[in-house]
């Protein structure tokens, strides 16, 4: 268990491809700190920069304190969990969990020792004699764990551990991670494209595009308070409604509809972009105040609740309701919260700040 | 693993104990063909005992002459010591003593010590007016033919090429009864074959003074004769211009041929038990034109000393040895080797043994060596090419012959 | 597909595949067949096909008038060093280039490839000097090596591109657990290319098992002979005289120890040309 | 990590093996190629430019390689579509077929030459018997026939090579493929050409790139059987080195034929690189 600090990390493929790019992070001791973003955006690569399995043109890695940045994989104590698991085909599970023991010449004892606390931890006790190629999915992913644990390393990396299984084992597997790692108190950095996997494990989340961090905070803050278009669009399904709209004598319009803001600082055009999430636009079947009208194009069951698309004017948005509550085609009337509306700036996205109670 | 290096430890090892010898001890080498390895060791056993301290050292590793040239090419290429002896097909001898890789003999083998030699053997030992080997193997081409078919159709033995043709076409009954079987192969015994009729019709391949007279009349007529066997008067089997000594011999042993133009070594097996031709075989030197004298192209072996040797002094005493009548006879008794020593020949045990040997003789005084030239084997696969093209009939006689004076004269005009 | 079009497919298969057997094993059973004919039959005119008498004649010749046990001996030895040489040198080679990012690669794989393109003929001479220096004549060194070091150019590209198709996940997995990269070549690398290996390994052998110019000029003495320079130097009693019956049963014998070799990797040779060139 | 320097330790033992056995020898061949009897010089060089017989080797050469590698290519690819197909006995069949490139080809051309013997021969025994030739036949006798006896011997021992390292390449294409095309309608041959060609196509190259390389060295196997003739109409470069070398005694001269015969397979091997580059380029 440790703390790791990254610093100013750059690393840059072929001539100009900058996949990590500047890139600063404190890990505390016992967090879980997800790596989010889109596919190419640096989280793996940066994920490699911790192990060591690259080296960075520029910046520092330290681990606990030391700087680890010039030394290889097996010297900073770090394990690490890959996509495709990358279990040695040609040993059985027992070896695959218990090669890196033997690498650092414990006695046999001791290793079959924590082999065999590791394999408990993870319910494997029975698979230890076979190969690979003879297991499932679930249990080639709980291997690849157990070959993480045993070594209690300072750092557990995770590579995207659960995109090759079933959505089914994924959810499961998802909320038994997250106790593992609890009941183990390790210092965990986890990559995904998944913000539902990001937003319900970790301690901290940080959200990357091309190479840079966007924003980093607890799940909570990435979801409610995005510092960007880019992170609430990319955090939360049904994904958020970017809307272009303007803001004259303190109301924020589009199309019909318009509603009364807080102030906001710097606003430097009357033209923003408002940040709507589904679940704060309310829907009736009555014309209320507030409100405005529009055709519903689209309706997607989800069990629980549905999301509605509904078009005012050429703009299009989306409404979690209840199940069944709209029909396609119907006409609906639709209001906003103005307190949940995130109003970002449309040359750079970033978010505008409300202005602090100033008065 | 551990099997892998102690099988290298133990052929390491056996190498060493035969490597090494004491000091005043000497193992002399010498590579041979291994079908008369018997022979040879039994020389070799003879000599360690008259010389106590002397070794001979017999590789035997290929029966086929180019293999074993190609060996010691190598190591006189290389400068190397492996071979103190050079036993030498009779064609090496100008070709290895040119580039100086032979120790010259004309001490040790003065003129007065030669006499009891086949002429032959001994000019073609000679390059350059010096002597490099002593000639221990003879050999000459000679026509075979069939006594019995012969009688029975009441002819005589042939003795110029029109009454070999003109017995030739009588007597054959195709597919099964050929006329004349020779070495029509692309290689050096199709040059043999093709100078014993050019000598035979009075041509050569170069003259006393060394010019190259391959474009004469006389070499038209002789290679038109070959072609006219094959190709006209088809009195030889389809595939003769693949034959080498071998298919020849075959052949005519199963009864397939009338005459055989071959090596003395055919005979011995023609009169082996179970051979069908046992009993119904006749020797006579190869035919001519009329006027003209039968010649039979030398082949044959003889030792010299390599150049690079450390033990030339020892390697003379061999040579010594082997080459003495005694040694001579003992290798005819035990491989059948042909001595190159006159006297043999009028040996009784040696006439015993092998009654055809009054007629080998006067073949082998007969015998001339092929052209003695240092650029021997380009000159010969230059012939070779040439006539090999006009017996598939891809050139006439004439244009052979110009083609080859052509090509030689441009190739010995390269250095 | 109705049940007559596949009763035609297979008759037609079982058709070609009768052809396939033929084609592959006539040359040889004609040689198998020569090897067991009397003397006469060999070469009698028109051919026998069948022979009347089966003679293990030329098996027994070949066997009590030559060293054939140890030229097969050899054989074996020499091949099997030169096999493991060549893997040896050649795997940590297709390793790094196919894993280790080394700049030059391309113009390293072509150098050593370059290295394949010049005829036999060529080396004769110089090794030649070489190993009369060396005094590595007789010796399996002497034809060991060399072996080698012709195939290390097909051994190389071989294992590199099958090397860069394992997964590189699993190096890198390898490296977090604290293998060295000789460690990872070792313990990862080598055992999940066991198939490659297996192709490569059957390819170098069966180059050194039929090689013939430098062991005839390597080796003079008989007793280390291999067995095509063994069987060259069969012969009657003259060096005119051919003993095919003999020459015909020294190849049946010198084909078995190959072909016993070949059935039990068959399927690990074709896996591994096969794996190799799956892409990743 | 490691540093980069170690990483190329990798090459020593190759670097070793092929420095000694093969560059230094080709050095050394190249040094000997520009010495000729007047000194250093071109002279070699200049003596080849005018040798009608390395012409006529060449061509010979050339005509055997590529008969032989058509040849090899057409039956290797027939012989590896017929055992990808999977039936009983797959492995025995696969491996009887890879029986001819185990023989040693100084000692098979033995075999071969017995084989194609006017007299003794099977070879020309089994068409007079059945009558598909009038006479027997001397297969080594004339020049065409010769060369197509020797292409044929070739094509036998090397067929299975070729078609190993294809079927290597049939299996690494995906069944899904085919299925695909099946689905759009495509028959049998047309699936052929539209899939497995196109997909072989590197594998082909390989085949093409080793097998063109030994069939141009080619030695054994011809001198054997028929040692350059009839007329000098099989003589291949290779044995005409060798004949430079062990019979003329002229080893300079030897040297510039080979680095003359290594410089047109260079040529060859990039023309055919460049060729597939922008073929794949295409793609």
């Amino acid at each position: 268990m440790a703390r790791l600090e990254i610093k100013n990390l750059t690393r840059t493929f072929g001539s100009d491809v900058k996949a990590v790019d500047g890139v600063s992070l404190a890990v505390e001791e016992g967090e879980f700190l997800t790596l989010l973003g889109p596919s190419g955006c640096g989280k793996t690569t940066l994920l490699r920069l911790i192990a060591g399995l690259e080296t960075p043109e520029a910046g520092a890695v330290q681990i606990d304190g030391a700087d680890v940045t010039g030394i290889n994989p097996a010297g900073r104590d770090v394990a690490m969990v890959f996509q495709n698991y990358a279990l040695y085909p040609h040993m059985r599970v027992y070896d695959n969990i218990a090669v890196s023991l033997k690498l650092r010449k414990l006695g046999r004892k001791e290793i079959e020792q924590k082999v065999a606390h590791a394999a408990e931890m993870l319910g494997i006790e029975d698979l230890l004699q076979r190969l690979p190629k003879e297991l499932s999915g679930g249990q080639r992913q709980r291997v690849a764990l157990a070959r993480a644990l045993v070594r209690k390393p300072k750092l557990f990396l995770l590579d995207e551990p659960l995109s090759n299984l079933d959505a089914v084992l994924r959810e499961k597997t998802r909320a038994e991670l997250k106790m593992l790692f609890a009941r183990i108190g390790g210092t965990v950095i986890y990559v995904t494209h998944d913000q539902a996997e990001a937003i319900s494990m970790s301690s901290r989340v940080a959200v990357m595009r091309d190479g840079r961090i966007q924003q980093v905070g607890t799940p909570e803050k990435i979801y409610f308070s995005p510092a960007n278009s880019f992170v609430a669009g990319f955090v939360g399904s049904p994904s958020i409604s970017f809307i272009d709209s303007e803001i004259a004598n303190g109301r924020l319009i589009f199309g019909q509809f318009s509603v009364m803001i807080e102030g906001y600082r710097g606003v430097q055009s009357d033209r923003v972009v408002a940040g709507v999430r589904p679940e704060d636009v309310t829907l009736s079947g009555e014309p209320e105040a507030a409100a405005a009208e529009a055709t519903v194009i689209l309706v997607e069951p989800f069990g629980s609740f549905s999301v509605a698309t509904i078009e005012h004017e050429g703009i299009r948005l989306k409404a979690t309701v209840k199940p069944q509550a709209v029909k396609d085609g119907s006409i609906v009337f639709f209001r906003i919260a103005p307190e949940k509306i995130h109003l970002f700036d449309p040359a750079t996205g970033r978010v505008l700040e409300k202005r602090l109670d100033e008065d | 693993m551990n099997w892998f290096f102690r099988a290298i430890i133990v052929l390491a090892s056996a190498g060493l104990i035969v490597g090494c010898t004491g000091e005043k001890e000497a193992t002399i080498t010498i590579l041979i063909s291994p079908d008369h390895i018997k022979g040879w060791k039994a020389i070799g056993e003879a000599f360690s005992k008259k010389y106590p301290n002397l070794k001979v050292n017999f590789e035997a590793p290929s029966s086929s002459t180019d293999d074993r040239q190609t060996k010691y090419t190598t190591c006189f290429l290389a400068e190397d010591a492996a071979y103190d002896l050079v036993y030498m097909d009779i064609i090496w001898v100008p070709k290895f003593a040119s580039k100086g890789w032979l120790e010259p003999l004309d001490d040790k083998f003065p003129e007065s010590a030669r006499a009891d030699f086949l002429p032959g053997d001994i000019e073609g030992s000679i390059y350059k007016g010096k002597i490099y080997r002593v000639p221990m193997q003879s050999d000459a081409g000679m026509l075979y033919f069939r006594k019995d078919l012969l009688e029975k159709a009441k002819l005589k033995p042939p003795q110029t090429f029109s009454e070999l043709m003109r017995a030739c076409t009588k007597l054959q009954k195709k597919p099964d009864l050929y006329g004349y079987v020779f070495q029509g192969k692309q290689y050096e015994g199709l040059v043999c074959n093709f100078l014993e009729i050019l000598w035979g019709y009075g041509g050569d391949v170069f003259d006393s003074d060394g010019k190259l007279v391959i474009n004469s009349p006389e070499a038209v007529k002789a290679l038109g004769w070959l072609v006219d066997a094959v190709r006209n008067y088809q009195v030889c089997p389809m595939g003769v211009t693949t034959y080498n000594e071998e298919e020849c011999h075959r052949t005519f042993q199963e009864g397939h041929a009338v005459f055989m133009r071959n090596w003395p070594y055919a005979w011995s097996m023609t009169q082996q038990e179970g051979s069908p031709v046992k009993g119904k075989v006749g020797i006579v030197p190869m035919v001519h034109a009329a006027g003209k004298k039968s010649a039979a192209t030398l082949g044959g072996w003889g030792i010299g000393i390599s150049k690079f040797s450390n033990n030339k002094k020892e390697a003379w005493k061999f040579i010594e040895f082997a080459t003495s009548a005694p040694i001579q006879k003992l290798l005819h008794e035990r491989e059948g080797l042909i001595p190159t020593r006159k006297s043999l020949f009028k040996d009784k045990d040696i006439l015993e043994k092998s009654p055809h040997y009054g007629k080998l003789y006067k073949v082998l005084l007969g015998a001339r060596p092929r052209p003695v030239h240092e650029r021997y084997t380009e000159i010969s696969d230059i012939m070779q090419k040439h006539l090999s093209a006009s017996l598939i009939g891809d050139e006439t006689p004439r244009q052979a012959a110009r083609l080859m004076a052509v090509e030689i004269e441009v190739a010995l005009g390269q250095k | 597909m109705n049940s007559h079009k596949k009763t035609t497919n297979r008759i037609l298969l079982i058709v070609l595949v009768a052809l396939i057997i033929s084609y592959s094993l006539a040359p040889f059973l004609w040689q198998v067949l020569t090897s067991i004919k009397p003397e006469k039959e060999v070469i009698s005119i028109p051919p026998t096909y069948l022979p009347t008498k089966v003679s293990f004649e030329n098996y027994k010749k070949v066997f009590m008038e030559k060293p054939f046990g140890w030229w097969i001996f050899n054989s074996v030895l020499v091949a099997m060093g030169a096999t493991l040489l060549a893997l040896a040198a050649g795997a940590p080679a297709a390793y790094a280039l196919a894993r280790l990012r080394l700049r030059g690669t391309g113009v390293i794989l072509k150098l050593i490839l370059v290295g394949a393109l010049f005829p036999q003929i060529v080396y004769l001479l110089p090794l030649f000097e070489m190993v009369s220096a060396l005094g590595l004549m007789n010796n399996p060194l002497a034809l060991i090596i060399p072996y080698a070091a012709l195939n290390v150019p097909f051994v190389v590209w071989i294992l590199y591109s099958f090397f860069r198709q394992v997964p590189g996940d699993l190096e890198d997995a390898a490296l977090v657990d604290g293998f060295s990269r000789t460690g990872i070549l070792v313990k990862i690398i080598l055992p999940v290319s066991a198939p490659a290996l297996a192709t490569t390994a059957i390819l170098v052998f069966i180059f050194a098992w039929n090689e013939f110019l430098f062991a005839f000029a390597f080796m003079s003495r008989k007793l280390a002979y291999t067995v095509p320079v063994g069987i060259a130097t069969l012969s009657g009693g003259s060096p005119y005289v051919i003993p095919w019956g003999q020459i015909a049963a020294a190849i049946v014998i010198t084909t078995m120890p190959v072909v016993i070799i070949i059935l039990a990797l068959q399927r690990r040779i074709v896996q591994g040309l096969t794996a190799g060139s799956v892409k990743g | 990590m490691d540093s980069v320097l170690k990483r190329y330790l990798f090459l020593i033992p190759v670097a070793i093996l092929l420095g000694l056995i093969v560059f230094y020898p080709v050095l050394r061949c190249a040094g000997l190629s520009f010495t000729t009897h007047d000194g250093l010089g071109f002279g070699n060089y200049a003596r080849a430019f005018g040798d009608a017989r390395l012409a006529a080797t060449l061509w010979n050469t050339t005509v055997f390689t590529v008969f032989s590698l058509v040849l090899e290519i057409i039956l290797g690819l027939a012989l590896a579509l017929c055992i990808n197909v999977s039936f009983r006995g797959r492995g025995i069949v696969r491996a009887i077929v890879l029986i001819p490139w185990a023989l040693p080809p100084a000692v098979m051309a033995l075999g071969w030459t017995w084989i194609f013997n006017d007299v003794y021969g099977v070879a020309s025994d089994i068409l007079y018997r059945t009558g598909l030739a009038s006479e027997k036949i001397a297969w080594l006798a004339t020049p065409g026939k010769a060369m197509l006896s020797l292409v044929i011997a070739d094509v036998w021992k090397t067929t299975p090579f070729v078609a190993i390292i294809l079927l290597a390449g049939l299996q690494s294409i995906p069944k899904s493929l085919y299925e695909a095309a099946a689905i759009d309608g495509a028959g049998p041959v047309r699936r052929f050409f539209m899939i497995t060609l196109p997909l072989l196509r590197p594998h082909l190259l390989l085949a093409v790139l080793f097998r063109g390389i030994q069939a141009f060295g080619v030695f054994d196997l011809i001198w054997v059987m028929t040692r350059g003739g009839p007329a000098g109409s099989t003589e291949t470069i290779s044995l005409y080195i060798y004949r430079i070398i062990y019979g003329y005694l002229n080893p300079g001269y030897a040297a510039a034929l080979t680095i003359i015969a290594f410089l047109i397979l260079l040529a060859v091997a990039v023309i055919i690189s460049i060729l597939n580059r922008r073929q794949h380029e295409l793609a």
